[in-house]
């Protein structure tokens, strides 16, 4: 890497400047939602980009979720490479229904005359004092179905860098923001447009007694546990990054756990048919003779909203992750 | 190119009956009893007063977001106004006034906002449903409920609240079209405040009034002065009964302003000018139904004051609210927990046992945290 | 109690031009050039003959389930004839008779419904969407496609087609709906045929028509004789011209019936009555505008033998479809192969080649199964 | 068990009786959906209902899923059972956000105050030489939806006693009826209604060198598969009925392998995060100690859907089954 230009950006800006650049690059991005233009959004992911490129290419729609999905796979089949924002994940089972009917299919059922180039933003999960519907984390939905990518990004730097591949991914990309995460910190972020590619898990750290899998908000908790691990057991952990659930990095897993014959996984989603158990499935498939302990599971509960007044006590934290971890490692 | 044109034509009517300065259209006085238009003005300055006071709750932090109601009283309260006890009301998440009149403790509406699950409880003899946060998926609901009643034999009504923008979602559509197609006691009142968050009603829908889409339902459509309490009384009396009669269901429009912002995550200075808001001040529901009551001498002398103890007494309530227990969560999510629950809870109930001994960091309990990150404290 | 009403008043419209002994209203006559009325007959009548030829295919077990068009020719035909080559055209599943004269082959047609997924792709410059399975999904899709038109300053004009049942669908409601914000250029076709599998108008909508629905969104509604190609073709042109000029998206109610069953699967006698079906064979769509054409002395002979032949000469080509590859499946779930599905990809190619070996069963080829189980062969 | 009066029927009129039992034993079980009534559903399961209970009871509703299932929670509220069936389960997206915001959650939301006593059938899975959207197996997704049950069954005889037990269930279940098994074969059923218990997996083999999981149609697939392996390899083999897919019955899965120490689980649901990861998980986290080689899933491909032509080649058979255990015994 040669060095470059970076600024310090927060995952709310660092969205917003990918949105910018790839909409200054290329005309066909459009962006589309509840919300998006006069303000910004809720959040301000889109803020000031009806200014610039006006009403027509950053839409205020109506409020109706299935419309906002079902517009877009309209336009990307004529296409256009809309970026649809759906305001909370919580709202999108609304649009279910065009995500999986129709932007998954598309390609396969004109075989290959369309194709559905669209990314559908969503914030999703906990950490925001929110109510019932704002606190989910509902990626296993998505994951499981053929024909999408499923992509979270961690940080200012992945967040940026996996939305400008998504937005120029042929293919329709769900994309997770989690809110705990829009304001949490600020990275050093090239100025250059910088791409990652959705596909392919990130080795964070390095080390050979076992594998912590993250991603999301996740992704700081599964760091801070190594390093207590570190600090506390001697233990060295590695970490992963996944950033895109769907395709899976089955590769990267199972070498991580072929070496190091552990693997805890953290994920904010409830446990039972989670993403969890098709990395333990994978891991379990691609590493079964290296494995010295079953993969552990810290997950949320199987429960589907606790109010954010119980919020902490059913969301990993650190602590759990670390005695997951020493229960795996002492097994 | 000539044509034939289809009968029936379609209309729709509208109703105002005070006017901005409190003036009666006395052809059309519906004639509440004195002791009726007093509660109703009571409900309506204990709401504008709750709505005050959540406000500065949340910027305290000691409630999290909710959606304030200032400018709706009219709405809500002229409306709920027309149900019995045993009438279901299903509402959406600005429904605060309705709720209390029909019933719910004041500091259950802050558990609520809380993040307290517990505050989403109804008692056990209210038929309302708790506050739905998904727009418009909650108007089906009334129509079950309102085809229940009608297949039990009771003559109960349902009467469900939404938005403007909600009439965008397909929810609303297959709502309407079944309560038209079964004949069900259901009243659906529209709060048409202008906006959906940063959205404005021209840019929700092309067509020029809510009740109008009424029509394509084969349902009666009404659209009345929302700041106007006694025209939306005489609306919802007669949409309430004529839905207990068996003559179907209605949909209303209440033509209303949000005053306040959308939720307190909101900033509405980013997408709405100040002089449609000073405009709107102008038609203050509340100022127009004491003008009114002034010129009958029906105002009673301290009932700001009374409301605002009554207010203060449930926020200590609400604040004597023990912590949370996070077990209990796993109590509702089925009838009879199933093992891999009780297995979750067995974990968390360790957990939180041994938790402080092994040095963890202790799950989180009261909800005193700072705001809805992510989203900005606003100016109004 | 007395109210204002509100200005405009709604007024739905109805257009037939030919009589049912095609007799022409001369002051409403479309005036199209011989060659178009002839065109247009043509292409009905090897509409009726292909499903006719397919139900008997069906029976054969040489294609799956469809669902045929007898009866709605003139709905499909006089719609779509108004469009240009480059204007889109949005089908649901029972366009059979527009897909064939927007350029897709009788071939791909049958192979689509032979369970062959080769039969859903359009041609690379085919501005047509493929058969879409799930009611009224493909009416967002139709706005999207025009707004982006709108978007790029072509001036291409959108058509979907869609049933009766489908109004009820949240989809239609959210698509009319941002049509008539976004002012885009749509025209919404749909085909009310009176049924939704076994359910009638009445039990679908309390609204008298379908065209009234778009009062709902501020657009023009307009309902037509859609037995009657004439009517049908110069309400199409009027709103395809419209969407072109940028006057917007329009509603078209072309009041049909469904003569046949709902699809191979279905058995109408179950639902509906002989005599209703008798009533509207009246009204054939066909025979009304062969005798128009007969009094123009526009009957071509032949035709019949003509038509025919080409299906013959397509349906052998489809029956000369090689077996399908099982593994060209995994070519198009993404653009590029992930590693998973190459995995996947292999282990049925290794499959494939061993199995036989193995001694194990062979996976399928092609498609001669029994028709569809769990649902009755039928009588009509 | 006593001697009991016996009819012989195939699943559809077996499912007709279990409504019919019960609508004449509880007067708030009432029918609602798509071409329920005059038509008796597309499968006829619901046949003769409406002329027997009238119009009220068996509702022919209008085109809208969301619809169906939305007022069948209002009706639910109110203490009344709606049975509700959509007519494929390829459109049950349609009312996801139904099914996930409300149906599962009234509970909770009310903290017990109302609860959605309902049951949501829908015809799955492929075999019937359908169009897209109707042979597909989507029972992942309510798998992971928490506060729903989610019950398939595996011929007449079960699919009478469990709808009985979901119609009486006080939890909102989600009911798959494989199209495959619906004239596949008859199977006594006792006059007398007959309840399952929902949560409960069946042992309908027995066998200690390999366990078999799976359900629906694919139940067939593993016993046939138990009996080659039987007769050519002389393999025991152990096959479990899962019947509930969730909540999942995972003490008798463990119990099963930790006997077998071996296990291949069968579904025709896509491979990538769906039920069978789950399985291999919960059977990694229970038996890890005995297990002798990694649990095989043995799926469909993650593919959306690929035509009735090339449906055999996609779709898990008695031969594949047979290999996938084969390499497992000899791992
Ligand atoms: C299905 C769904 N989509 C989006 C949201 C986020 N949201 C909450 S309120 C709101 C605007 C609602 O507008 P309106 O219906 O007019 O009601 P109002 O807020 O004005 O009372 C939006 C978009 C939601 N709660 N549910
Ligand atoms: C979302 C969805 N629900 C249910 C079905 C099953 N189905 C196929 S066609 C049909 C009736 C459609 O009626 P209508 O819209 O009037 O069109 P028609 O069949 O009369 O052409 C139904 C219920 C479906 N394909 N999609
Ligand atoms: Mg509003
Ligand atoms: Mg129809």
């Amino acid at each position: 890497m040669t060095a470059r230009a970076m600024t310090k950006l927060n995952m709310v800006k660092a969205l917003n400047w990918a949105l910018l650049q790839e909409m200054e690059r290329d005309p066909d991005v459009l962006i589309l939602g509840e919300d998006v233009g006069v303000d910004g959004g809720v959040f301000r992911v889109t803020d000031d980009l009806q200014r610039k490129f006006g009403s027509q290419r950053v839409i205020d729609s109506p409020l109706a979720e299935a419309a906002i999905i079902g517009t877009a796979v309209g336009m990307a089949l004529y296409g256009l490479k809309p970026v649809c924002e759906i305001q909370f994940s919580g709202f999108a089972f609304q649009c279910f229904h065009q995500i999986e009917n129709h932007a998954a299919r598309y390609r396969l059922r004109s075989q290959g005359r369309f194709h559905c180039q669209m990314v559908i933003r969503m914030p999703y999960g906990g950490g925001v004092r929110a109510l019932e519907h704002h606190t989910e984390s509902e990626e296993q939905f998505y994951a499981h179905v053929p024909g999408l990518k499923m992509v979270i990004p961690s940080g200012p730097r992945t967040a940026r860098a996996l939305l400008t591949s998504a937005i120029r991914d042929p293919d329709p990309v769900i994309f997770f923001e989690s809110k705990a995460l829009y304001h949490a910190a600020k990275e050093e972020v090239p100025e250059e447009p910088e791409t990652l590619p959705i596909g392919t898990a990130q080795v964070v750290r390095e080390g050979r007694d076992l594998t912590l899998v993250a991603y999301g908000a996740m992704l700081r908790v599964a760091r801070e546990a190594a390093d207590v691990l570190q600090a506390e057991d001697g233990v060295e952990t590695e970490v992963l990054d996944l950033l895109t659930i769907a395709p899976l990095d089955r590769e990267t897993i199972v070498a991580s756990v072929g070496k190091t014959g552990r693997a805890v996984v953290v994920h904010e989603a409830p446990r039972s048919f989670g993403p969890a158990a098709e990395i333990a499935a994978s891991i379990m498939e691609g590493a079964f003779l290296h494995l010295e302990a079953p993969v552990r599971r810290v997950t949320a509960n199987d429960v589907s909203f606790v109010g954010f007044a119980r919020e902490k006590a059913n969301v990993p934290d650190v602590a759990r992750v670390v005695a997951a971890a020493r229960e795996t490692l002492a097994f | 190119m000539p044509r034939t044109i289809l009968e029936p034509r379609f209309q729709v009517e509208y109703l105002s009956i005070l006017d901005s300065e409190g003036n009666l259209d006395a052809a059309l006085d519906p004639k509440l009893p004195p002791g009726d238009l007093k509660a109703l003005h009571r409900a309506m300055v204990l709401g504008r007063r709750l709505d005050e006071r959540m406000v500065r709750l949340q910027r305290q932090g000691r409630i999290g977001t909710f959606a304030p109601i200032k400018g709706q009283e009219a709405s809500q309260l002229g409306s709920v106004f027309t149900l019995r006890r045993t009438d279901w009301m299903v509402p959406s998440f600005r429904e605060t006034a309705a709720m209390i009149w029909r019933g719910w403790p004041i500091e259950k509406i802050l558990l609520f906002f809380a993040g307290y699950v517990e505050g989403g409880q109804p008692a056990p003899d209210q038929h309302d449903l708790p506050i739905t946060v998904p727009v418009a998926t909650q108007l089906p609901h009334a129509v079950g409920l309102a085809y229940a009643a009608q297949y039990r034999g009771d003559d109960a009504v349902v009467m469900a609240y939404f938005g403007d923008g909600a009439t965008s979602e397909g929810d609303f559509h297959e709502a309407l079209n079944f309560a038209g197609v079964w004949h069900v006691p259901v009243v659906f009142v529209c709060q048409n405040n202008q906006w959906a968050i940063s959205v404005p009603l021209k840019k929700q829908t092309h067509s020029k009034t809510i009740a109008q889409k009424a029509l394509a339902y084969g349902l009666p459509g009404i659209q009345v002065d929302g700041n106007d309490v006694l025209a939306v009384y005489a609306v919802a009396r007669e949409a309430v009964d004529r839905a207990r009669a068996g003559e179907g269901p209605t949909l209303i429009e209440c033509v209303t302003y949000r005053l306040g912002v959308h939720t307190t995550a909101d900033d509405p200075t980013k997408y709405r000018a100040e002089e449609e808001v000073r405009a709107w001040e102008q038609k203050d529901p509340l100022t127009r139904f004491r003008a009114y009551l002034e010129k009958k001498d029906l105002l009673e002398d301290g009932l700001e004051q009374r409301v605002d103890e009554e207010i203060a007494e449930a926020v200590r309530r609400f604040e004597a609210t023990p912590p949370p227990d996070p077990l209990t969560v796993f109590d509702h999510v089925y009838a009879e927990m199933p093992p891999h629950l009780r297995a979750q809870r067995d974990e968390l109930a360790r957990w939180l046992r041994e938790g402080a001994a092994t040095g963890a960091e202790a799950p989180e309990t009261p909800p005193r945290a700072t705001p809805m990150r992510g989203q900005r404290l606003t100016r109004r």
